[in-house]
């Protein structure tokens, strides 16, 4: 297929005739903007004020968009590489039903149950890109059956049934500092998961641009052979790739039950559908090898925004839908067009 | 027609259920009970499983496979015929929907054996007994208690519905609606779709909440929605206007009647999995070799602050 | 005759840009029927942007395209084909999973009714084109079991099976070694005299003057001159293309005299029975410090499996032992050889070289991140600075550093390459057809590049099928043959014909069939 | 990634030191055989009979497994010119729902409601595929926003609701001819499902060995740059692939409601990771090239037997998932493992 997309954020090109990559950095949120306008537009009105814009609104789409913003960055490594992760809502799933039957059940303080579930999702993520990588199945496959198994595990683990999460000090309570999850910093307006998520972010960011790592991840990506030989372990950049999906997965999962108050084996159901989507909105090829961080999150914020506004204005679910369908593919023709290309 | 015999309903009237009473082996025998689900995914319908599982464990002729069809007919056609291919003594299905499991029903009732619909029917009779709740007369209910405890004076309800198309979601919809329809006072200003679910619940909240500064009362189709309304209002600051009432009060930690008695869901009302009750039944059938009424329809049970904690451990909860 | 009829093609005023770079900037070419015009013109000159054109896959911004006194206007190459251009393109293009015979037909099958593929036709009629160009390859083998060369005889035959008026062959025999390049010369006689018009880019200057008729010669996207072969001087045309003179090809060195850098005994790969690839079987071999060592061989007998072996890609299978300055090493990937210090420019720079999407300075800077950088961290001026210098030592032709490699011509992204391995300041380079596609003046640079690193000490293995570069170029030359080497020259003892004899002795597919 | 897959079935490499494909042939097949043979050894028996062999277990295995498998039919052309179909599953959704629309609310006859119905799929599919190979939009995404728009006009269509079928004569009821798809030929033995996707198989085999279209499909797949290069109209052949995936998704939602007398907008969801799965499960590479029709129909059949063996035993759902990753791993590594390959 013809895969157009953005190419790499980084790297401006200094001379004359050649379109400097700010343009085309600006092009990344293109979509974005034109969502949000789109949004100002339709917004209903309250008292005069835009209510789309009210500030309380724009932090719970952030909040809203947090978890399903920290897989897809996660996501992004993994789709850089020319892989793909079906498993990381199942590992949500897993996440939080975990720290839930940790803090509630097993009566574990806050560190330890979100230590131990942080290191099952790397671990799961790992094992995933080990096999991936030293058997050569296709990824798709693996996290496939990785999603079934982690969703197994996590009904297993629960008895099929959510667990509530209590606050308190006696047995069967988890301890307070958990509740953070669920409340909100700066005068109790900008929400707790939604500073995660800029952090996630920034780090991301930062790794991409500063690492080793990442300009490895671009180069097996883009072509594996020459990435090999030019003395890259290809096979570990693979599994690390998968076990930060697996790792970013286990933290929106613990987010998820604090936020919730509750942890369920049922919980991120579809939600790699919707990760895999903001990452491509965000111009990342599904080759691999092209692909930026911003992008992706600009890509979970549109996806947010949307859903925000359709709810805003009450619109049938069912239209709904196909208004969703419609913006979906617009935002990534959008991305996808670089003038000059055919 | 052409040479082809046809699995379609309406072929045959034969009394199956009737006929295996008569060979009934009574408590001598050993039985094998296969237990089909709709979708495990919904606690309910796992709570479901569970009493079946606690109930069947008291009977010790009883042995229950129990199969999850994962939300899907197909699937669920298959897990009948699986059944019925390992010979299973009775079958108990809660049907993930009427029309497609008729046929698969009616044949497992016309090889004679005897047939327990839960929750939701299947079309025609060819069943030994139905057991459930009536939908539209929860929602019913759930209006009502609305219209006239919670708004008598009249007011602003927003309802969040679960999954579009499901049968659930259409009864409870519109049984409400009757139930409000006494008292011209209440209004429902604002719809969302939640899908069952308690973060979806929470999302479509925060959105009607910043488009609706006057709400009085959110009625969800199940509690989970309702306790992701409740979180939303926490963060919105709004938990102390609004009522948040659910539906399903299941007996565990995590479902509606826990929610109410501390203080999060203003009322809720038992939607009853009939899991005993069905393996009562089968009991009946296979055991003491009785006949059994074609139908069973469970009452409903507001719970409120008052009765919850007692309702709680009536209901088996732990 | 050809004086009164209208040429067969002429292309005037073709002009084309891609982002900022111009790369034609309005050129004009004429060629008759029966004719050979040579295309030349130094790497990124324009030379196989011009023929993109001309068989449809690049739309020109302007100028006039006609044939046969027709102008056309092509905006894709099924237009061109219509309208009798064939093209072999300079990367080569064929579908790796498909067959022989389906790659040789593809887009143009013989069809029976109502769609349907006639296979048995294809599969004859490939055979017998194959067969009509001397090549032994069955017509069912997967494309991407045959060496590199053979696929280049595949996609020669694909584009004469189009029986087209003008044939374009841009670097047809760079992947070639003699003896395939003596079998497509034979071909153009014949073409000759069927009436087609030729168009031939090669940096191999040899050739041009054995069969072309005239040249056209661009530099940075203009036309500067055309030329009758006959009577031409080369190193004028050299001058055309470059804009200087070249005084000597290759560089004169003083004899190495350095310690043993490499030492290699009994090195074999066991041979996958499933694969037809030729592993190295017992290979004694020593290198000096500051020595060059020729690898020669016909086609398959060996060299690149050696090279491999050598840079670890080989892993665990590898047996024999190998020493660097003395002290055994165990060459099991990549990363281990990199690490003491071994660098590979490997044969084909599109599947094994480049990361064609990525910048030039990230394909330069590639295998020496981790060195280039602190903790994991990476320092963009040590990797700016690095990339600058690389530009400016190999003189790569590309706009900054930030350019998409796969946008340079194919000379220039060999220097990439090139620059990545430099960048390691390598103990041992094993370069396998390094100047492949590289225009003369290039190749030229890269020889006195070489010659000025063995003299700080480097050794080098160089495996080219230009017997010419080898004899130029290297201190001594080892044949290969079926994966042994059979025989090693001294530069003294060393020339053209002694080097193909031994290499082409017995014939190697006989011995080989087990 | 790694991708190692089974080579194109066609074309026997005949160089005497090449393994011929034949031997790779059987390895399609290798790890349905292995399969069975575990199917075989854990089946229940009832009476010293192996249940999982009694015909009328094998039969509703193949019934069961036909419209997944007639999905994955159309998936396969789709993967091998490289790209991916994810509204299959809703639009069989579609099909169900329009058909049993036209056939009780709209009155329609038999043959002009299967028409239309097959007619929409094709139109649905073709449209994806043209705007997939017009605007250079990864096909992931197009599909993805086509799964919504889809999954929204069937709940439109039918109000939101299942539309049960009912045979009879008079209005409000089906033509007995549509009754067909629920019944069984040879004396009640053979499901029809199962002819016709046999027939689907059949027909899907000779296109690919047959035609010049396939030839194309796999050369796109192989190197799209190669393929235009030889004059190839790859738009139209994208378009194509697509159009084939929607119109069999068509008829798997046709016979979907002809099995369950009923059509509703919610069938089918999930049923694209099913149908992927059976195709790569069947050898076939996600980076397209590589694959074949009988590796899909094994993959799919695969499948359908693990299903049924698991049931059969009535193993606990949740352990059953955590199996059925295990499986559809190794499965799918079993199919990439060729000797002699990295
Ligand atoms: N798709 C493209 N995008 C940007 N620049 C391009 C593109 N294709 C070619 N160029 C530029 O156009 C110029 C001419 O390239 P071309 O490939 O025609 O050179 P060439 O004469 O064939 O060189 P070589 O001998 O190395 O093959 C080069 O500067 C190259 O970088
Ligand atoms: N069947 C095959 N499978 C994998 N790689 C192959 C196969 N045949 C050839 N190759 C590789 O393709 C490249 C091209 O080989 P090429 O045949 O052009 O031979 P060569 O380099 O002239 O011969 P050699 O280097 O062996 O003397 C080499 O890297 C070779 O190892
Ligand atoms: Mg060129
Ligand atoms: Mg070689």
């Amino acid at each position: 297929m013809t895969q157009t997309a953005t190419p790499a954020t980084e790297g401006t090109t200094r001379r004359r005739f050649v379109i400097p990559a700010k343009v085309f950095a600006v092009q990344s949120y293109l979509a974005l903007i034109l969502v949000v306008l789109a949004a100002v537009i339709f917004s209903p009105r309250r008292g005069g004020d835009v209510v789309f814009l009210a500030p309380e609104n724009l932090l719970n789409i952030i909040r809203a968009t947090s978890e399903i913003g920290i897989i897809a960055i996660g996501m992004t490594f993994v789709i850089l590489v020319g892989g793909i992760d079906l498993s990381v809502g199942a590992v949500l799933g897993l996440a939080a039903t975990g720290s839930a039957s940790l803090l509630m059940v097993n009566g574990l303080g806050v560190l330890p149950a979100v230590a131990i579930v942080l290191a099952i999702g790397l671990a799961f993520g790992a094992v995933q890109g080990f096999i991936t990588a030293t058997f050569g199945i296709q990824a798709f496959i693996v996290t496939l059956a990785g999603l079934q198994i982690a969703r197994g595990l996590a009904r297993i683990w629960s008895g099929g049934q959510g667990v509530p999460i209590a606050y308190g000090d006696g047995p069967g309570t988890a301890p307070e500092a958990f509740a953070l999850l669920n409340s909100r910093t700066f005068n109790g307006t900008v929400p707790i998961p939604a500073l995660i998520f800029l952090a996630v972010g920034v780090i991301a960011v930062l790794v991409v641009r500063h690492t080793v790592f990442a300009r490895h991840v671009y180069a097996l990506g883009g072509n594996e052979r020459a990435a090999r030989l030019s003395g890259i372990n290809t096979r570990r950049v693979k599994i690390a790739v998968f076990a930060i999906a697996g790792l970013l997965s286990a933290l929106a999962g613990i987010i998820h039950a604090g936020q919730l108050n509750q942890g369920s084996p049922n919980d991120g159901i579809g939600y790699e559908l919707d990760a895999i989507a903001a990452v491509v909105i965000g111009g990342t090829s599904l080759m691999g090898g092209i692909g930026s961080i911003p992008g992706t999150i600009a890509g979970a914020v549109l996806l947010g925004v949307l859903n925000n506004i359709l709810a805003l204005n009450n619109i049938d679910s069912n239209v709904q839908l196909l208004i969703k369908g419609v913006i979906i593919v617009v935002a990534a023709g959008v991305q996808a067009f670089r003038p000059g290309q055919r | 027609a052409c040479g082809t015999e046809s699995d379609a309903p309406g072929v045959d009237d034969g009394e199956g259920g009737e006929d295996t009473a008569a060979e009934c082996e009574g408590p001598d025998g050993d039985y094998l009970i296969g237990m089909s689900q709709a979708n495990v995914g919904e606690p309910y319908r796992q709570q479901m499983d569970d009493d079946i599982r606690a109930a069947a464990e008291d009977i010790p002729q009883f042995e229950v496979a129990f199969a999850d069809a994962a939300q899907d007919n197909s699937t669920q056609v298959s897990d009948v015929e699986n059944f019925l291919a390992q010979g299973i003594d009775l079958l108990i299905i809660s049907p993930n929907e009427a029309a497609p499991l008729t046929a698969v029903v009616e044949r497992a009732y016309n090889e004679g054996v005897p047939v327990i619909v839960l929750d939701r029917k299947i079309e025609g009779d060819s069943y030994t007994q139905f057991i459930g709740a009536d939908n539209a007369e929860i929602g019913r209910a759930a209006g009502e208690y609305v219209a006239e405890e919670l708004l008598p004076d009249g007011g602003n309800v927003v309802e969040l519905k679960g999954l579009p198309g499901s049968t659930p979601a259409q009864e409870r919809s519109q049984g409400f609606a009757e139930g409000i329809s006494g008292n011209d006072g209440v209004e429902i200003i604002a719809e969302g779709v939640g899908n069952w679910l308690r973060a979806e619940g929470q999302s479509q909240a925060d959105a009607i909440y910043q488009a609706n500064p006057d709400i009085d009362v959110v009625y969800a189709h199940n509690d989970p929605m309702a306790e992701g309304a409740y979180l939303a209002a926490e963060s919105a600051g709004r938990t102390d206007e609004i009522d948040f009432i659910g539906i399903d009060a299941l007996p565990i930690p995590s479902g509606g009647i826990k929610a109410v008695e501390e203080g999060r869901l203003s009322a809720t009302f038992v939607y009853p999995t009939g899991g005993r009750e069905a393996v009562e039944t089968a009991e009946q059938i296979l055991i003491e070799c009785a006949d059994v009424e074609k139908e069973q329809i469970l009452e409903t049970q507001l719970v409120t602050q008052e009765n919850a904690s007692e309702l709680y451990t009536e209901l088996g909860g732990q | 005759m050809s004086e009164a009829a209208p040429p067969r093609l002429r292309m005037e005023g073709i002009a084309k840009s891609f982002g900022g770079v111009r790369a034609l900037r309005g050129v004009d070419l004429t060629v008759h029927d029966g004719e050979v015009l040579a295309l030349l013109g130094e790497n990124g000159a324009g030379k196989s942007t011009l023929m993109n054109v001309l068989s449809g896959v690049v739309v020109p911004d302007a100028g006039r395209i006609v044939v046969d006194g027709t102008e056309h206007r092509f905006s894709s190459p099924a237009d061109a084909q219509r309208a009798g251009v064939a093209m072999i393109h300079q990367e080569l293009d064929l579908v790796p999973q498909g067959t022989v015979a389906g790659n040789i037909f593809l887009g143009d099958e013989p069809r029976r009714a109502i769609g349907l593929a006639d296979r048995s036709a294809m599969r004859e009629r490939a055979g017998a084109l194959l067969s009509d160009l001397g090549i032994d390859i069955d017509p069912d083998t997967q494309v991407q079991s045959l060496r590199v060369g053979e696929q280049q005889m595949v996609a020669i035959a694909k584009a004469l099976r189009l029986e087209a008026r003008i044939l374009v062959m841009d670097e047809p025999t760079s992947a070639l070694s003699d003896a395939e390049v003596r079998t497509l010369f034979a071909l153009l006689p014949v073409l000759r005299r069927q009436g087609v018009a030729v168009i031939y880019i090669s940096h191999r200057l040899d050739e041009i003057t054995e069969i072309a008729d005239r040249a056209t010669v661009l530099r940075d996207g203009e036309h500067v001159g055309t030329v009758d072969i006959a009577g031409a001087d080369p190193s004028e045309v050299i001058r055309l293309m470059i804009g200087r003179s070249v005084e000597e090809i290759f560089p004169r060195r003083p004899a190495p005299a350095g310690d043993v850098r490499l030492t290699v005994r009994g090195l074999a790969v066991p041979r996958d029975p499933l694969s037809p690839r030729r592993e190295p079987a017992g290979i004694d071999l020593e290198v000096r410090r500051g020595e060059i060592l020729g690898l020669a061989g016909l086609l398959g007998s060996g060299r690149t499996e050696l090279l491999e072996a050598l840079y670890g890609l080989a892993g665990e299978k590898l047996t024999g032992t190998v020493e660097i300055d003395g002290s055994p090493v165990r060459l099991t990937s990549p990363r281990r050889a990199l690490r003491l210090g071994i660098g590979l420019v490997p044969e084909d720079r599109r599947a094994a070289g480049l990361v064609m999407q990525q910048s030039v300075g990230a394909n330069i800077v590639l295998s020496a991140l981790r060195e280039l950088a602190r903790l994991g961290l990476r320092r963009r001026s040590g990797e700016r600075s690095a990339v600058r210098a690389s530009i400016e030592r190999l003189s790569i032709k590309t706009p900054t550093g930030e350019a998409i490699v796969g946008t340079l011509s194919g000379g220039n992204q060999q220097k990439v390459v090139f620059a990545r391995n430099l960048l390691r300041e390598p103990r041992i380079l094993l370069l396998d057809e390094p100047t492949r596609g590289v225009d003369i003046g290039a190749k030229s640079e890269v020889y006195h590049l070489l010659a000025d690193l063995t003299e700080t000490g480097l050794s080098v293995l160089v495996a080219s099928s230009e017997v010419g570069e080898l004899v130029g170029l290297c201190d001594r030359i080892a044949v290969l043959r079926g994966g042994r080497v059979v025989d090693t020259f001294d530069r003294s003892e060393a020339d053209e014909e002694t080097i193909l004899a031994a290499a082409a002795l017995p014939t190697e597919r006989e011995t080989e069939a087990v």
